[in-house]
């Protein structure tokens, strides 16, 4: 079994309203030391085993997992011993 | 008697709330800004619908921190009636003032439409004009309506007799229990996802939600007599 | 860190590089005349963006030339961000069409979400409240995957824009043909309800007045022209120029209300909104149509990003930002108005009687051009047209009546066209009652809000069948306007005008031009029998699929007064044995 | 200045209508061999040098960045030297 992280961040240059909103949230909650907050996703897959585990991850993201227009993707994939 | 109408950045139910008071109900009523901090002057305060700062986030996460939830909490002690209606209710559950989490609807899609409610509890000082187990018709709009809480805030909630509406028929956003809106264990504060303020004039369609104000109304008065 | 180095007026006019940003060699001549000297790169910018299509209708104008465009009832026809109707009792109805096709194909929640923000935009920029949003989509057969996709992210942006501003989409049409297929059509219109005395220009009037930027800072969203001339470009990547704009509705919404907030005060002397071409065509058409000139210091243009050069601020489409003329010395309470709404508002030029175009960065000038050359003199161009092989044949088929055998089956098998199928999945992810005055909603002809504090109500439609324009543009053209008609009719109100979308193909084909004229003239035609003129409305062309032209889709978006809510109906049978009558012919 | 990454998921046992549906997605795409996905998000905050960075990061994902209802959250905090 195979645990992979996706970390899935907004190209740079898109806007990003939410992570705007939230560093205004804590500005105005006194965190004034907060310069610049973006906000993605995070993706945790459990996927059996499997040949060409990069390969498959790889192209899940691009086809769906993450929208190539206006983000960017990194994954780490881990093998897990299940008991 | 004098509502408050809370208006967040990103409010835009304020002003059917608004109308459902004046032009419904027939009383006072007026907004208040989220940087107000004193809301003595007011009997009822409600938290209308929309995007209070976008939503971003999580829905009401942000609102969450507004210089007056600081007074709401205190009305919340007072037992004045606070009625949070969709992201008034997602306001209320992320300030801890209801118990509780709302995600986002099961098929992940906004929807609008009416639907059927049974009233679980119509001993409150919301649902006293409703009829036990009455089935009414009142319009959702929301695209995070999933309310979700552990086992022991669902017994909690049962016991107390806490849980004023269900979804009648179709669940439309997966919610536990068919949940639709909340009380707290005092009883004076009501989180519903449903858009009670969209339902009081039939030219619209359907008048069903009016009776909740008239059931707060009709809970001042009675109380306003006894006290005076 | 990013660093762009333009190219030189020699390398310009010398490697033709303004053909990359669309400009013809004709075109560039012409720019040179204008200036007697070659125009350096922001300048060559600032007309490649001013003479598209978009903004100048440099193929189009003669053709929008025929519309009727005078009534009694309206207000302000073509030529500002939205028309303007009246209504009686001082009041008056504000609407436009914009499409946003392009973006869709590319980013289609986005893409949706963004057109429909600047539609609201253009309607609340005349100093109207917005109170309905209308759509008109197209898309190619669902059987598609990316078809599928494209549909339901089109209608999520839609939703999601429309319904964190606070703004009820009650109605809209969707067609499903191959067509589309690589080129949807993504339509939005907008409603507003105005006082007469509340009617705002787009005017940089009053010399020495101050000219203020509010709303969301300036990033390098939706530029496109800088992407040439690669060794002219250091550590730049493709990663670091993304051409998406994001739109952000909840900014949108505080800056809807602050403007109607300022159009209160009489501190304001002109508004406009910064839809494509962004800062240029704002400040260019401001000054224009005031016969000023407009100074901007580029230095005090609020900016997301670092280092953005003038070409990029004056070519960014970044979403969500106004452009406001303000008496000088009133500026300090506009700061405070925004600031109020958690915004900015930045005093950023100065309205000038020399009828010039003057761009400042960093002390330096960077651009001075006269003001009419971008905004008035465009090339106009008057396209060859010819009809089509496949319209006479199509003249000469034989009409053919379908044999029908099984009556229930067949209309069980339209039913599941998704054409012709309820459109509830989609419109019930809109929240179309949000306001309370929603009377007639999505599901029946047109849908009627009612007027609050009045016995009136609007009636409002969008519609346009394109498989009859494609066979016959004059004819199908007439029938999209009458169609609209109907739906007001139907549904209690008095057609009072309409906004079009024309959308078609490349222009510059003569059989697309034919259908732009045919259509057109049927539209004129139809527009003059009816008294219902055209006050406004938006040209999107080149709407082709490796060389696959989509068919002639003009939209007509058609407002109607109901003249007391008393005479709303609805669509739907009442009461069993209520008799059932056609009428017409 | 700090460079501080915070990876935010839904707590055990609370369903996850988004990971469900995408789930659904990539069987449908013949990904058959996913087992399971949970989506959560990833934030990238810039912060001001601080005393007490992690104190701070604590607070601010108790009080606003994550709902402590429903939502677990990890992060990591790095030092980054600007010139
Ligand atoms: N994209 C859309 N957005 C909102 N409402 C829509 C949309 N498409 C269709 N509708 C609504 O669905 C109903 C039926 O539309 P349509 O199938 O075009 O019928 P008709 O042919 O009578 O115009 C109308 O009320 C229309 O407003």
């Amino acid at each position: 079994m195979y645990k992979v992280k996706v970390f899935v961040t907004l190209k740079n240059g898109v806007l990003d309203p939410q992570g705007k909103a939230v560093k205004g949230a804590l500005h105005s909650m006194e965190y004034t030391a907060v310069h610049d907050v973006r906000i993605g996703k995070y993706m945790e897959l459990e996927i059996e085993q499997l040949d060409n585990i990069e390969k498959t991850v790889e192209e899940m993201c691009h086809r769906l997992l993450t929208n190539p227009v206006m983000e960017d993707y990194r994954y780490e994939v881990e093998e897990v011993i299940t008991p | 008697m004098k509502f408050a109408v809370v208006v967040f950045p990103g409010s835009n139910c304020d002003i059917d709330m608004f109308h459902a008071v004046q032009d419904g109900l027939g009383e006072e009523v007026e907004y208040v800004s989220h940087t107000t901090t004193d809301l003595t002057g007011y009997d009822a305060i409600l938290l209308p619908g929309g995007f209070s700062y976008g939503d971003y986030l999580r829905t009401g996460a942000i609102a969450q921190f507004s210089p007056i939830m600081a007074a709401v909490k205190e009305a919340v002690e007072q037992g004045k009636p606070i009625l949070g209606v969709c992201n008034g209710f997602q306001i209320l559950l992320e300030s801890g003032i209801l118990p509780g989490a709302m995600k986002r609807n099961e098929h992940l899609k906004f929807l609008c439409q009416n639907v059927q409610l049974k009233v679980v509890n119509n001993e409150s000082m919301f649902t006293s004009r409703y009829e036990k187990e009455e089935i009414i018709t009142i319009p959702i709009a929301h695209g995070e309506g999933n309310y979700d809480c552990d086992q022991e805030t669902l017994d909690q909630l049962k016991k107390n007799n806490q849980i004023l509406f269900q979804y009648e028929g179709v669940n439309p956003n997966g919610s536990k229990e068919n949940i639709a809106g909340i009380m707290n264990k005092s009883g004076n504060v009501l989180g519903m996802m449903p858009h009670p303020e969209r339902a009081v004039d039939s030219l619209l369609g359907c008048a069903d939600g009016l009776r909740l104000f008239q059931s707060i109304l009709t809970y001042w008065r009675e109380k306003h007599v006894i006290t005076s | 860190m990013s660093l762009l180095l333009e190219p030189n007026t020699t390398k310009i006019k010398e490697e033709k590089l303004y053909r990359e940003m669309g400009l013809s060699d004709e075109e560039f001549s012409k720019i040179e005349e204008l200036l007697g000297r070659v125009p350096n790169y922001t300048e060559t910018g600032l007309f490649s963006v001013m003479w598209s299509e978009h903004c100048s209708y440099k193929t189009s104008k003669p053709i929008l030339k025929k519309f009727p465009t005078k009534g009694d009832r309206v207000l302000q026809g073509p030529g500002e961000g939205a028309g303007i109707v009246d209504i009686n009792d001082g009041q008056a109805v504000v609407f436009k069409i914009e499409s946003h096709n392009h973006p869709s194909a590319i980013e289609p929640y986005q893409g949706a979400a963004t057109g429909v923000g600047g539609i609201i935009r253009d309607v609340f920029s005349m100093g109207a409240r917005p109170i309905a949003l209308l759509n008109s989509l197209r898309f190619g057969k669902l059987d598609n995957p990316r078809v599928k996709y494209l549909f339901e992210e089109v209608v999520a942006g839609i939703a999601g824009y429309g319904n964190c501003i606070g703004i009820p989409t009650v109605g809209g049409e969707i067609q499903f043909d191959d067509c589309y297929k690589g080129n949807p059509l993504v339509n939005a219109m907008c409603v507003g309800l105005i006082n007469h005395e509340d009617i705002q220009k787009g005017q940089a009037k009053g010399i020495g007045n101050t000219v203020m930027y509010v709303g969301a800072s300036t990033g390098r969203d939706g530029i496109h022209g800088a992407t040439f001339a690669s060794d002219e470009l250091t550590d730049v990547s493709d990663e670091d120029r993304p051409a998406v704009q994001v739109g952000d509705p909840f900014m949108e919404k505080l800056l809807m209300e602050a403007c109607l907030e300022l159009i209160k005060s009489d501190a304001l002397v002109g508004i406009q909104d910064m839809g494509a071409a962004g800062l240029t065509s704002s400040a260019s058409e401001m000054a224009s149509k005031a016969g000023t000139g407009i100074e901007l210091n580029l230095d005090e243009v609020p900016q997301r990003e670092l280092n953005m050069t003038p070409y990029e601020m004056m070519l960014s489409e970044s979403q969500e930002r106004m452009l406001v003329v303000i008496k000088k010395g009133r500026e300090q309470e506009v700061v405070d108005l925004f600031k109020n709404y958690d915004l900015e508002a930045k005093s950023v030029g100065v309205v000038t009687d020399n009828q010039r175009f003057r761009l400042f960065h960093k002390g330096e000038v960077v651009a001075d051009v006269p003001v009419d050359a971008l905004a008035e003199d465009a090339p106009v161009y008057y396209m060859p047209s010819k009809e089509p092989a496949y319209f006479k044949e199509m003249q000469e088929l034989e009409i053919a009546i379908p044999q029908v055998s099984n009556y229930n089956e067949m209309l069980l098998k339209l039913l599941t066209q998704p054409t012709i199928a309820s459109k509830e999945w989609v419109y019930n992810q809109y929240d179309y009652m949000i306001r309370t005055n929603t009377v007639v909603a999505p599901g029946s002809d047109a849908a009627v809000l009612r007027i609050r504090g009045t016995n009136k109500a609007l009636a409002m439609t969008t519609d346009c069948n394109s498989r009859y324009l494609y066979l016959d543009p004059e004819t199908g053209g007439k029938i999209a306007v009458a169609e609209a008609a109907r739906n007001i009719v139907c549904s209690g109100g008095e057609p009072l005008a309409i906004t079009d979308g024309i959308n078609f193909g490349n222009p510059e084909k003569p059989e697309i031009f034919w259908q732009l004229e045919k259509a057109t003239d049927g539209m004129s035609e139809a527009c003059e029998r009816l008294q219902t003129p055209v006050i406004g409305g938006n040209v999107s062309l080149y709407n082709e699929t490796n060389g696959k032209a989509i068919y002639p889709t003009p939209i007509v978006g058609m407002v109607g007064l109901v003249h007391d809510v008393e005479h709303i109906t609805t669509q739907s049978f009442k009461d069993v044995g209520d008799l059932i009558y056609v009428i017409g012919e």
